[in-house]
């Protein structure tokens, strides 16, 4: 395993300088830093080592050092190493400015960035000015525990002030001596790994069984079984909750793209092809407002998907308004003209898109509350644009049943729906409906390209990923019924993410979508329908 | 005599609501059975069972006291001799009239066929028209003109659902003639309308529904004298 | 009883439009066969519209006449496509011995076994018909029984060749993947670059259209097409009249569906590629773009829809590739706003229509 | 039928068999105008579709160096015009055009196709017609036909040495393999290739991973999710070759970065990745994720900063829709292929293709990539040199590797 090569490399070092190991010569140090990807590494395991006993200082030197390599601020001139800032350049022992000009940035190879990092991890454990800068330290380290000196864990508990911390950074220690001579502590080790209980725990105590000391010490046995029996439980739950996460995180996209849909379609009965360009669109508006913030607000724009929200709905809904008034609106009577009109306008707005920006994917901005994500249990990681999207939808969802159900334009809209030529009758203006609920639509969309930019690219043809999927949840959920549209959303979801890991992604999608037509045959009013009299 | 249409404990339902609550009713051969009753009361549902275009829950439909209705598509009760004309004109709009009227005639293209539609459009007064396209008349003459399709294949059983519906005065008298002259003793016809001065030109005895149920059945003077029926429907 | 035939043939050709249609097909067909200055490029052109032209009078068939659009005709193109493309591999090794391609990247040794017998022309020809006639009649048959109809037929074909196409896409599932199938040596034992082959290629598509186009129209005016016409305005009568239109629907669907899988039959020897694009469903959409543009329900709409939309597209995208996709789209919404019946209402057009759209009023307007 | 009187009637058949015989009697829709003094060479590039964002680039690049050629004289006494077309990402549609242009518009040489299988439908058409198309894009090897000169590296010079490298000690000794691809023809056999070359480097078939998504597949979740499970199974170091194409790219490495795996946990190695996928992604997270290409935008040399610097004037002066400040391996691929097309013209004094092809071996020329990229009398093959790039932090890739000369293209794999 490639960690216990780093490990065994580690200890070398440690084994070479000795237990003393107390000298910390920042220019031997900062002279490897500069001597090739061998050099590099040398400096990385020394400063490793070093940092065992080493000061507050020597470890606030090493984490500028090792940061300056990580971020290509080191650079080997004439002069020795230096550290590149915004403000200036430093030699890299004295930290004194210099003349930055000449010399190269030596990159990091794929071998030494690893080594770096913890490195750099390690360094701020010992020196972070904060808690929470330690925390996230102590947090990126557990991984690579064992790539660092056993000791280094003892000690740096033994300066650490905050009690929760220091009992962290104790477990983390005891972790690391998996391989210790000591039993007592290997099966402390143990126990505290399978406190994780993610597939790389699994992997490190199920290994342990091809030890020696299994088949001879009970006790190392019975630790041994017991960790990965309990890991195991927690990694299939853990699994389970990834596969529902998945489903929930497919199935909030597909309601999002489906949802303008089901309401254009049931109170229509017009299949709107362009709906997937109401999608890009709504995705180019949320750009255009990142845009102007950049220009007039800047340190706003980390809310633009927020402050996009009203704009983007308005535009699509008018684009909306606009193409029900000046094409569809006189097709009422022919709905398969319908379908290809709509068709030419989505070809209409994807070249024009693509005339008027290019073809090139938009940059976005990714702010922090939809950056990365979180192991929440095991190996279950919740990644936060992706549960943006899930709320979102569930918030669309929400409010658009609101709209549907309480408000006078929701019972327009229901009341043409159910029965067109009476709710003329009595007085409603339909062809206003139409165009009112053909805008709803349309909003719709444009927020779902709003929900869809920090999770897909945005370019001209990123709509017609969706038209065939979000047309089959709309029929599977019956025409006309959000719930429905919802409750097909998540079905085909789940299903999908269900087969995906047994077939692959291409059969997964073949079998739902074969199922969702044998299900139309069978059904063809869907999962939900609103009944009534034939003709 | 034999009984053309009968009907035992039909229900008829749309998902919660029923449209036909357990209703039993005769149709003998020679009449003219006029169905009338509010909206809603479930009459064009009944012509729609029976034609098999919609699907009863329970109950069942005995055709000529021999054929079971419920269970056969509409193609095969129509074939047996059961047709029907439908609320809304329904015709072929981009076929002649004379087309119209052949396609009534079914697979039968046999020496009198040509005969048996001209002879038809006669009875319809359309046949000045036979060579225009059906979409070109008027709302009275698609009403005719689908009267002449159901009849050309001289049906047994004849459903005209509301057929002056929309007509000037004129062209009511004129389809009132036409229903009387279409009265033979070997064929039913059941009318469902909402014009009782032509239901009163036309029907021996007319059956008043009332929320899927039987309400009233006997002659139209008596069911403008009965009560009950004044309240729920003629008296408004 | 040859009198009343010949009176037959005069009404299919009764209808001006269709009889200048087969007129410039039988041109097309002189011209490819006795101009010998035509260059091969121009003869292929010809050929490939020709196929374009088959597959819109297939789908004319049944959304034309039985009111029936179907978004997943490229999946009967494809199965005629495929099978030629096997027909020209199997027969391509067995006269040059040359390893195809598709041998090498998908991982065999040699060419299925089972494609051995679509080495013969008429086998493959069988093989195609079969098997567009089962897969539509089998799909068909479901479609229709649940009455299936409308739009959701529409939807629901438009996901059928779209699962077609992530099928075929796979390598795995033994057809090519995504590359399909490319390099055919010969046709019939003669090389493809003999002079002579594009032309005969050429001949065979407009010979088909030729004789489906009078086949069909000789069909359409009979009481078959009467029928499904009366299908297309108003099944529920058509079915309370004591008529199955289950199998009415059905006959036409199968028909067509046989129809455009020898268009794709056609097809591939002159492109000499067959690969899962044609499943798109885009493509398919695009045959009934070139039936809306044409006029629906009248044939020789279908096949001026088809040549013209092509012929613009074949130029523009050599010439000015930027413009093709507008054309395109504002052909389709004006044939939608302002000729309903395609291009060839253009002649009863008048100013005045501008304020009063739908003055052309289609006349087949489902109600 | 609708009813038409005689005027109709002689306008729409008039129109109808217009339309029918239309590409036969009307002009040459391409008017083959061989001007004396113009030479026409013709690009095969979409600029509409899946593939637009890449390959349209490209027309613009061959223009560029088309004019650069033009500035200095021409070729031969004629100067150069470059056709563009719009195959809009449609396969069959570039055998068409291609088609079109050899025969009709008469163009001296193609340059074009960006996926193996646009290529595949072409070979047919240039081999039939005895063209030339030069083909920019590394691709899986396998074929060698007298028609096409590969421009960019086979497998074997290009996609082996990064491989070695991530399994090398200077790398990361990587020992397992994840493979995800886009299912097609260069995905697969390069896997196929990779798969034969572990085997001859005993590695175990348990410690390798495939999977294939459909073109423009963009819900990565799972498959990330099956990456962090399978490298934390035991067995070594994990990496993943990442084949997949187009749009699929970006949306991968995103879901990678927020599943919150590094390239120093896992590195990917992405085989099409260019600066334009990253394009719109935060690359802070994605650093040290590798490619390797013949060329990378960091690459040193005089060469590299004359190309960079009249790509961005020539896009300025153009307005066309890429960024100026981007250039990718293709785009120099092109770029090459136009000046060698060039000068195998001039050495040979015609623009014959038999006489062009004759001309090839021998011929060198200083690629911006900083390697003199040369042709043999062997095959149509181009030997460059060999990059390996690693994403920084500004969405670009840093030269981490690149190879001591240009290794001979071996065109025909010997794994698998």
């Amino acid at each position: 395993m490639w960690r216990r090569s780093l490990l065994a490399g580690l200890l070398g070092a440690v084994v070479a300088c000795g237990p003393a190991a107390a000298a910390f010569d920042r220019a031997a140090i900062a002279a490897q830093a500069c001597g090739g990807a061998a050099g590099m590494t040398d400096a990385a395991n020394a400063m490793a080592a070093g940092l065992v006993d080493a000061s507050a200082d020597d470890a606030k030197w090493t984490v500028a050092l090792a940061g300056a390599a990580i971020d290509r601020g080191l650079k080997c001139g004439p002069g020795g190493a230096m550290i590149v800032r915004s403000e200036g350049a430093v030699n890299a022992v004295t930290l004194s400015p210099v003349d930055g000009g000449g010399g190269t940035s030596p990159l990091l190879s794929l071998k030494n960035r690893p080594l770096f990092e913890t490195v750099r991890a390690a360094a701020t454990l010992r020196s972070g000015a904060t808690a929470d800068e330690r925390g996230a330290a102590l947090a990126a380290l557990e991984r690579r525990a064992g790539s660092l000196p056993p000791e280094f864990f003892e000690k740096a508990a033994e300066t650490e002030a905050d009690a929760g911390l220091k009992a962290r950074i104790l477990g983390v220690g005891q972790a690391a001596l998996l391989n210790s001579p000591d039993m007592p502590k290997r099966i402390a080790a143990i126990e505290h790994i399978a406190a994780t209980s993610d597939r790389r725990a699994l992997t490190r105590v199920d290994g342990l069984k091809s030890d020696p000391a299994y088949r001879t010490d009970p006790a190392f046995r019975g630790a041994v079984d017991e960790g990965v029996a309990s890991i195991g439980r927690w990694l299939a739950l853990s699994n389970a909750l990834n596969v529902f996460y998945n489903g929930l995180s497919f199935a909030s996209i597909l309601f999002m793209a489906s949802a303008g849909l089901a309401i254009i379609f049931g109170l229509m009965g017009v299949i709107n092809l362009a709906q997937g360009e109401f999608i890009m669109i709504g995705a180019y508006v949320a750009y255009a407002v990142q845009e102007t913030l950049r220009a007039v607000a800047p340190s706003l724009i980390d809310w633009y998907l927020i402050a996009a929200i009203p704009v983007v709905f308005v535009v699509t809904a008018g684009i909306g308004v606009a193409v029900e008034a000046t094409i569809v609106r006189r097709l009422y009577t022919r709905p398969l003209m319908t379908l290809l009109a709509t068709w030419a306008v989505s070809l209409l707005l994807v070249n024009l898109m693509r005339v008027a920006v290019g073809t090139q994917n938009l940059q976005f901005v990714t702010p922090w509350y939809i950056s990365g994500g979180r192991l929440l249990m095991g190996d279950f990681i919740v990644t936060w644009n992706r549960l943006f999207a899930i709320v979102f939808a569930a918030v669309t969802l929400a409010l658009t049943w609101f709209v549907l159900k309480r408000t006078p334009l929701g019972l327009n809209i229901r009341a043409v729906t159910q029965n067109r030529a009476m709710a003329g009758c009595v007085g409603i203006a339909t062809r206003r409906v139409d165009m009112m609920a053909f805008g709803l639509g349309s909003g719709l969309a444009g927020l779902a390209g709003l929900a869809l930019c920090p999770i897909y690219n945005v370019n001209p043809q990123m709509g017609s990923n969706f038209i065939v999927d979000s047309f089959m949840v709309v029929v599977l959920g019956g025409v006309g019924t959000l719930a429905g549209t919802a409750i097909a959303s998540l079905g085909v979801g789940q299903i999908n993410v269900l087969i995906e890991p047994l077939y692959g992604a291409v059969a997964a999608k073949v079998i739902v979508l074969l199922m969702i037509i044998a299900f139309l045959q069978w059904r063809p009013e869907g999962l939900y329908a609103v009944k009534g009299r034939r003709k | 005599m034999t009984v053309a249409v009968l009907v035992e404990g039909l229900t008829v339902e749309f998902g919660r609501f029923r449209a036909i609550d357990d209703l039993s009713l005769a149709i003998d051969y020679g009449e003219v059975r006029a169905v009338i009753g509010p909206n809603g009361a479930g009459k064009t549902t009944l012509l729609d069972v029976v034609s098999g275009v919609s699907r009863a829950k329970s109950g069942r439909i005995l055709f000529d006291e021999r054929l079971e209705l419920t269970r056969r598509s509409e193609a095969a009760i129509a074939r047996s001799g059961v047709r029907r004309k439908f609320q809304k004109p329904s015709v072929f709009e981009a076929l002649s009239v004379r087309d119209n009227v052949e396609i009534g005639l079914g697979g039968a293209n046999d020496a009198g066929s040509k005969e048996k539609v001209a002879a038809i459009l006669e009875t319809v007064g359309l046949s000045d028209h036979a060579d225009r396209l059906a979409s070109e008349l008027a709302h009275g003459q698609k009403q005719w003109l689908e009267i002449a399709m159901v009849v050309v294949s001289e049906p047994k059983v004849l459903m005209l659902d509301e057929p002056v519906a929309g007509l000037t005065d004129e062209e009511t008298e004129r389809t009132a003639a036409l229903v009387r002259r279409l009265r033979t003793p070997g064929r039913a016809i059941v009318v469902v309308e909402h014009d009782m001065d032509f239901v009163e030109a036309i029907a021996d005895r007319v059956t008043v529904l009332h929320e899927g149920r039987t309400l009233f059945e006997g002659s139209m003077a008596r069911a403008r004298a009965d009560a009950r029926v004044v309240d729920v429907y003629l008296g408004r | 009883m040859i009198a009343p035939k010949k009176a037959y043939l005069a009404r299919a050709l009764d209808d001006r439009v269709f009889s200048g249609v087969a007129a410039a097909t039988l041109l097309a067909f002189a011209a490819v066969a006795l101009w010998p200055g035509l260059s091969g490029y121009r003869v292929n052109i010809v050929g490939q519209l020709a196929c374009f032209a088959l597959l819109a009078v297939a789908l004319d068939l049944i959304w034309g006449y039985a009111g029936i659009l179907s978004l997943g005709h490229g999946l009967f193109f494809a199965i005629g496509g495929y099978v030629a493309g096997m027909h020209l591999l199997e027969q391509s090794v067995a006269t040059t011995g040359i390893t195809p391609d598709i041998v090498q990247f998908m991982g065999w040794t040699a060419l299925p076994n089972w494609w051995g017998p679509l080495g013969s022309f008429s086998i493959a020809l069988l093989a195609a018909v079969a098997v567009s006639f089962a897969a539509s009649f089998a799909f068909g048959w479901v479609s229709f029984r649940s009455r299936v109809g409308g739009v959701y037929f529409a939807i629901i074909t438009q996901a059928l060749v779209y699962v077609a196409m992530l099928l075929m896409f796979r390598n795995d599932t033994g057809f090519g993947g995504n590359n399909g199938m490319t390099g055919f040596q010969t046709i019939f034992g003669v090389p493809f670059q003999t002079p002579g082959v594009a032309e005969g290629l050429a001949l065979a598509s407009l010979g088909a259209l030729g004789l489906t186009l009078v086949g069909c129209r000789l069909l359409m005016i009979g009481r078959f097409g009467r029928l499904l016409v009366a299908t297309r305005d108003d099944e529920t009568r058509l079915r309370s009249l004591g008529y199955e239109t289950l199998r009415l629907k059905l006959a036409v669907w199968c028909l067509s569906a046989v129809i455009a899988a020898i268009a794709g039959l056609l097809y591939v020897p002159q492109v000499g590629i067959i690969n899962p694009r044609v499943l798109s469903p885009e493509l398919s959409l695009e045959i009934a773009v070139w039936c809306a543009i044409g006029g629906r329900g009248r044939l020789a709409g279908a096949v001026i829809g088809a040549v013209v939309v092509n012929a613009i597209k074949f130029s523009l995208s050599a010439t000015l590739p930027e413009l093709w996709p507008f054309v395109l789209s504002a052909l389709v919404i004006l044939v939608a706003l302002i000729f309903p019946n395609g291009l060839l209402d253009i002649g009863r057009w008048r100013p005045a229509m501008l304020t009063r759209p739908g003055a052309l009023q289609p006349k087949d307007a489902p109600s | 039928m609708s009813k038409f009187d005689r005027r109709t009637f002689l306008r729409t058949t008039g129109a109808a068999a217009a339309s029918a015989i239309l590409p036969l009697a009307a002009p040459p829709l391409i008017r083959s105008s061989r001007a004396a003094g113009t030479v026409k060479l013709g690009c095969l590039f979409s600029s509409s579709g899946t593939m637009a964002n890449l390959e349209g680039r490209m027309n613009f690049v061959a223009k560029m160096a088309a004019e650069e050629i033009n500035a200095a004289g021409g070729v031969n006494g004629s100067t150069i015009e470059v056709v563009t077309s719009d195959p809009a990402s449609d396969w069959p549609l570039y055998a068409q055009v291609g088609r079109q242009m050899l025969s009709e518009t008469k163009v001296a040489a193609l340059f074009g196709c960006w996926t193996s299988v646009s290529r595949k439908s072409v070979l047919p058409v240039v081999e039939q017609n005895n063209g030339l198309l030069f083909y920019p894009l590394h691709f899986e090897g396998d074929e060698n036909s007298k028609n096409v000169v590969y421009v960019n590296s086979p497998p074997a010079s290009s996609v082996l040495p990064a491989v070695d490298y991530l399994m090398s000690p200077d790398g990361v000794e990587a020992k397992r393999f994840f493979m995800v691809g886009s299912d097609y023809v260069w995905p697969r056999t390069i896997n196929k290739q990779l798969k034969g070359y572990w085997k001859t480097k005993g590695i175990e078939e348990s410690a390798w991973k495939e999977e294939y998504v459909p073109f423009s597949f963009s819900n990565f979740q799972t498959i990330v999710n099956q990456i962090r499970a399978f490298a934390d199974a035991p067995g070594g170091k994990l990496v993943v070759v990442l084949t997949v194409v187009g749009s699929s790219i970006p949306d991968f490495m995103r879901e990678f970065a927020n599943q919150g795996i590094s390239s120093s946990d896992v590195p990917v190695l992405g085989l099409d990745m260019v600066e334009a996928d990253l394009e719109g992604l935060d690359t802070q997270k994605l650093v040290g994720h590798l490619n390797c290409w013949a060329y990378l935008q960091q690459a040193k040399g005089e060469a590299n900063q004359k190309f960079l610097k009249s790509w961005a004037d020539y896009v300025g002066k153009t307005k066309a829709p890429f960024r100026p400040d981007v250039a990718i391996d293709p785009m120099v691929s092109t770029y090459d292929a136009v000046h060698l097309w060039a000068m195998a013209a001039k050495k040979a004094g015609s623009f014959d293709v038999p006489e062009v092809r004759q001309a090839f071996a021998g011929l060198s020329f200083d690629c911006p990539s900083g390697y003199k990229i040369g042709m043999t009398a062997e095959n149509n093959y181009v030997s460059r040199g060999v990059f390996i790039g690693s994403v920084n932090a500004s969405q670009g890739f840093d030269v981490l590797w690149q190879s001591e000369g240009t290794p001979k293209p071996v065109p025909m794999s010997q794994y698998g």
